[in-house]
């Protein structure tokens, strides 16, 4: 199982905060993960889309590219705009 | 010490709180308040909303704190940041930073605040008379 | 708003009187507050005492006030600073600045106490274990 | 009449605070004024003579030569150290 979240505006686009997913066969990084997602429909596909979003694993900012694995917890979000 | 809370704060109590444990080892405490402003961008601010990213922000807050006193001669430093729901005038963030000398607890003041802006998950949604708008960052 | 007194001042109810005239006006408030230290050039300091030129003092911060003021744009500026016999940890001075923008909160809450060190007219005798001595500019 | 005033370390090598005075005949600017002063006796000679010393007329500090009139303020000061 992996862990999904999507904060802020793209939580609201998704209309979903957080889901637990099985990790798919022959996905090993992120655009894998992005692109089977967006597969989910059009606002998933605009939304993932979105070249501002920042990517987290295990609350860690990472490159776009990065590898995940299985348990990993992975989250999408806008720009940060606390302080 | 970081602090994530919906609850507000009083950065009076929180500064003498730091003085009290300082017991005369610093001589300059910097302080930054962020407030909720009622007017942003030429319109009336009714609410403002602070999502977070719970246990990722308090990594990034503890983060920011240990670079600081890393590249600083610091005594003391302190962020606490508010989340949910706050109206114009509310506190949403304290930083200070205790030190020997004034210009470290301005730079380390000024640079907690500003690596908090760019890198803490947090994310303002300002409500308006009648719609909503998330901020982007400024 | 300046201020020179003997009586002890509380800096968190100095913000918070502060921040509850704002009022929404401004985002960011910057507060930096000096204290006496226990130790300086590696003696134990016991006492520390102010003398200022009454009068002169006055018009100096007022002056520095109306400096940042002008340099930046601000919504409330604060300088309190005591005089007479002070003890390790006693506040010595309190310097805030609110503004609608952080960056000129902290530029001209650094520039009043770095101009008031160099230009108001106050003067600080350290008392040591044996001994008195005037401190000389650092 | 003028007003002169001492501060911090110069006040108590001095030994006075502040005095009044009669302006002097003769004396229009800070340096015969100062000149006047000193012949008062070493201490006063060696104090005043502090090239470290600021001066200010009627709470300004002014430049060394500056010019005095009768009713003036007039304080001798060692460098500040507030804050």
């Amino acid at each position: 199982m992996i862990q999904l979240r999507y904060f802020a505006s793209l939580r609201e686009s998704l209309g979903i905060g957080d889901e637990q997913v099985e990790l798919p066969e022959n996905v090993s990084d992120l655009p894998a993960l992005t692109q089977w997602l967006q597969q989910r429909g059009e606002s998933w596909e605009n939304a993932l889309a979105d070249q501002r979003l920042h990517v987290a694993v295990n609350q860690q900012i990472v490159p776009a590219d990065s590898r995940i694995a299985d348990g990993d917890e992975i989250a999408w979000f806008p720009p940060v705009t606390g302080g | 010490m970081i602090r994530v809370q919906t609850v507000d704060f009083n950065p009076a109590d929180e500064l003498e709180q730091l003085r009290s444990v300082n017991n005369g080892k610093a001589g300059a405490m910097v302080s930054f308040t962020g407030l909720v402003r009622d007017l942003n961008e030429g319109d009336n601010i009714t609410q403002l909303t602070l999502e977070h990213y719970p246990g990722m922000t308090e990594k990034a807050l503890a983060k920011i704190e240990t670079q600081a006193n890393a590249q600083w001669e610091l005594t003391a430093t302190l962020i606490i940041h508010r989340v949910g729901p706050l109206q114009p005038n509310d506190n949403i963030v304290l930083v200070v930073a205790a030190s020997m000398h004034r210009k470290q607890a301005f730079a380390a003041c000024e640079f907690m605040i500003d690596t908090l802006k760019t890198s803490a998950p947090f994310w303002k949604k300002e409500s308006l008379q009648n719609s909503d708008r998330w901020l982007a960052p400024g």
